[in-house]
């Protein structure tokens, strides 16, 4: 069965969320995978989103992570310092982010790119929730299209912190110890970190995607576990609630 | 026991800047207690007013504003396009994301300051290319934040602090343009980041339903209104509907803005439009688009602008534009899930 | 606006023990965060059991608990008379206005720590002679704190913080026997005390109505129950009645403790007896002014806590034993204000 | 027409609750005046309460200030969290309290009696609110019997702050500026603080009162307004709603 990039990212994504377990997410690719593993693997995986939805029955995709989808026949329809508190209290397992660029750290910049703050070539969206979700959710997954110019060595603003300078780092920041990056599933490949360095260890490659291509679309040295696999393709069943449940319109998977 | 009346020992610390952005607005509890005791009215009396009255009496050229409801979601629109009509100028912003907001008063050349999060995009949407421009040319400045950091920064407004610690922005570039103050907890040794207070000049925000006297409730998420409502020096509230007061006493646990924290009601039915009031209706996505397309061209904009803001008399005028009841029935349909 | 910039600067400051009280929990927020991670479940599954079970389960000799309501109001009675009746030893408890479930615990002799603010008078009832006893002997040690103090420092654990700023106990003979550290704002130097954020080992609510999961509304007055409910390690809940889930779903903004807060849930009808439930029963001022005058005589004091509580299997077993259906539908009406 | 102390000390705070202002109160005496307040001089006075009612239309005398009566057709229902950041925010203009013991700054003792914090002759209720109410209100008045066992120079527990040891020490201790003991209204006289020594100042003697009567029945010197009035007895209209309206059943009045 065919699919696209955004279809494949997203089926792959949807696998990593276990049952029982809690995730904010935003809109768009992380609320789609998230809606996915629910309707097909964790049935009680809980969705909450940054503005005070917790736990709705979600009719559709939102368009707004703030928006009246995102507390539908919810459990509670609390706030946004609830939703971060319970972030900071220790809560939350996953978090899903995207953005403009990341480094070999799961550092990512979703602010701006020019090297001057006060005159940026392009200004992004910016944080909103993501530095807050990436400092104290436990595990920050990531879903993004792989290149030279979004993977690179050095961002230019950190934005949203990942292990930040390597090992300690994030403590050494003050970060809650324990929390940090976990996967970033690209268009190529899905990547762990490396538990003695904190650096992008690829652990799967897509069906038909070589080291080489990996390698010319990553503008760091990436580490390579032991055995990598290929990534399992999206399952009929997968593509098949997708595309009619989960986003029927497209708004997401038609940008794949 | 022993082991945590341990944590109490007297220790030399010190309080570091832990970035380079400006702090717009004053975080002294204790000014903030004066003015609170001096021009809170606590006269419940009938406050309510037009939206013109309000925005001229109560917002002036320079004052920092917070906004409620999320980007396009139940925001006070009908307010802010009277700022934008009045023509106020150098404005601050609170802007934890802040997105047709944000749109709205840029275009209308309103803002010159902002403690940023997120106001470039409209999430989902997309971008607004006026927006960007704005901050890229430095017609706006900014100190950066999280929504979170500028949730907390209500908070400890609305406890009566000067400050909360938080543990956001460690360690980012995030930190190094905000400004925030490198701390540790008197106990743990656990760093912090204090981020000021923040008591805005003037919130608005659009509730579900309020008595005359400023009674309000919210149906559905708080975002972060509860807190916004009680930092701010002076507050504006629109509502969907006035109610008599024993409706609000019928349910007291409803209410989460008392009288006494506001200035001025002024019913606006659809007073979110284009954004979602949720059980009412649904936002108006292809309104939406259009705004962002005509962003594309200074004229289109410009027209765009004169049709539904400059060349309609009040935020009615501006519904009649849009459609008047035939759309808006549709975008109640939509929040409703009603097939038609 | 520079003149707020002007605020950052770097400042050497000396956090100082504020009192000489002891610190009876842990304020770590990475411990708590570790806690929350590895112990809370996550799992919405049923969590309905039997109030001996929780007690047994849930509840050990020694750990601290904190306790929902406010003195005679909205109490989990048949919690707190089951730990009698199981003979719960060295426990600490947070005594911000806590009298008739304090007397409880006391009667029970199961507490030997108190953070205390308001705990040996039932308010305009009178004191109660145990309680002040307990106290005045040293069978009971305590740290004297606020209400607000407490209610604060459940507040940084529910943010995830390990202290909060506060602005009361400054100056005073309170402070002095407190466990509160003097610091300064990082910004305006304005004078603080940080209290301790406080993790209690169990939170014990009744509330109105909660579904099998342990999703909570609350009619009425929160008291500090929001706040409990986040900082507690291990949360007991009893509920007027258990709801199906829709229930909850139709009014989501009404929710204030999600499932993933709670590790049991009971349903106990006219579970705060002998205390008032908002909306449901006043409280039995017969039975508590019985209660205080027991306590004058040792003997009168064991025969009525046979009666009431060791005598009786369950409480259910406590409520027919004081009237029945007939006694708590006097209370109803009383409630109601219904005239009979 | 005859009346009793408590009634008279009623009937003199109740004066002094102007309407249009916010008072936290307790159960008791404050209570009987506020609602004494609202039906004779200050319909609009915003009653509070510090377990979270705001404004009830108060069907009879609450037994707590956390029972239902505090929350009847209330305005909010809202937290202790929520009065008490009001409080500290600057909003609430007066509170009222009791206690054991008093000195001429006007600290109260509602604690203990005895010099051992461990082993206290007697252990009093203890601050409750009392403590956070006397240091973020604004003004703060108390209602209390006067004798020489009360009004001491030496109180044994300084429970809730009143000007504590004088000029400016609330301040230093970091309390708000601005705030602080208002008047003290006793079963003889009315007394409020001398502005430049913040000590207790007699400003009027209740009828039939000497100075003599109110010296032996204070434990430290007071100071004396120029011309110390005589205060107006309760009228007939305020003893009748305190005892037919506010205090039927005569819980408080019937102390007196």
């Amino acid at each position: 069965m065919d699919y696209n990039d955004m279809e494949l990212m997203i089926c792959l994504a949807s696998r990593y969320l276990e049952d029982d377990s809690i995730v904010v997410v935003g809109t768009g690719a992380p609320c789609a995978a998230a809606m996915l593993a629910q309707k097909l693997y964790s049935p009680r995986l809980m969705i909450m989103f940054e503005a005070g939805g917790i736990g709705p029955m979600l009719p559709s995709m939102p368009i707004s992570v703030g928006d009246s989808r995102t507390f539908y026949r919810a459990l509670a329809a609390s706030s946004m310092p609830e939703i971060m508190e319970t972030c900071q209290r220790g809560l939350v397992d996953y978090t899903f982010l995207g953005g403009a660029q990341i480094d070999q750290y799961g550092n990512i910049n979703s602010t701006m790119i020019g090297k001057d703050y006060k005159a940026p070539k392009v200004r992004l969206p910016g944080s909103g929730g993501a530095n807050d979700l990436g400092s104290l959710c436990w595990k920050t997954m990531m879903i993004t299209p792989q290149d030279q110019r979004r993977f690179t060595e050095k961002i230019d603003f950190v934005t949203t912190p990942g292990y930040l300078t390597g090992p300690g780092a994030r403590e050494e920041a003050g970060l809650p110890p324990g929390s940090g990056p976990y996967k970033v599933i690209t268009n190529l490949c899905v990547i762990g970190f490396d538990d003695q360095t904190k650096r992008m260890k690829v652990e799967s490659m897509h069906p038909g995607i070589t080291k080489e291509k990996i390698v010319e679309n990553t503008g760091f040295e990436l580490l390579w576990a032991e055995n990598v696999t290929v990534s399992d393709a999206p399952k009929e069943d997968e593509l098949n609630i997708l595309r009619n449940e989960v986003d029927p319109y497209r708004y997401i998977i038609g940008r794949g | 026991m022993a082991e945590f009346t341990k944590l109490l020992k007297e220790k030399n610390v010190t309080y570091r800047p832990g970035g380079c952005g400006k702090i717009y607005t004053d975080p002294d509890a204790d000014r903030a207690r004066l003015y609170f005791r001096d021009q809170k009215p606590r006269k419940m009396v009938e406050k309510t007013t037009t939206v013109s009255e309000a925005v001229k009496k109560l917002i002036n050229d320079g004052d920092y504003i917070g906004v409620g409801g999320f980007g396009a979601n139940r925001i006070p629109t009908a307010v802010l396009h009277e700022m934008v009509r009045q023509g106020k100028k150098n404005l601050g912003l609170a802007g934890h994301t802040a997105t047709h907001d944000f749109q709205i008063l840029v275009a209308g050349k309103c803002i010159d300051r902002c403690d940023i999060a997120y106001v470039v995009g409209l999430e989902a949407r997309g971008l607004s290319k006026i927006a960007r421009t704005a901050i890229e040319s430095g017609v706006i400045d900014t100190t950066e934040w999280t929504n979170a950091a500028l949730t907390w920064r209500y908070k400890a407004a609305a406890m009566g602090l000067s400050f909360m610690p938080v543990r956001c922005m460690l360690g980012t570039d995030t930190q190094k343009y905000s400004a925030a103050m490198e701390m540790e907890c008197p106990f743990t040794g656990i760093k912090y980041l204090a981020v000021p207070a923040l008591y805005p000049d003037v919130g608005i925000i659009h509730v579900h339903r309020a008595d005359v006297y400023g009674n309000c409730q919210i149906d559905g998420i708080m975002v972060a209104d509860s807190d916004l409502a009680r930092a701010a020096k002076r507050l504006i509230i629109t509502t969907e509907r006035l109610v008599p007061n024993l409706v609000i006493r019928r349910e007291p646990t409803k209410t989460v803005i008392p009288y006494y924290l506001v200035d001025a009601v002024i019913e606006v039915p659809f007073g979110s439009y284009p954004g979602n009031m949720a059980y009412e209706y649904f936002s108006d996505e292809d309104h939406l688009r259009d705004w962002l397309k005509a962003e594309n061209d200074p004229e289109d904009l410009a027209a765009f602008l004169q049709r539904n803001i400059y060349g309609v008399k009040d935020f009615n005028g501006y519904l009649d534009q849009i459609g008047g009841m035939a759309r808006l029935q549709e975008l109640r349909y939509q929040e409703n899930m009603v097939e038609k």
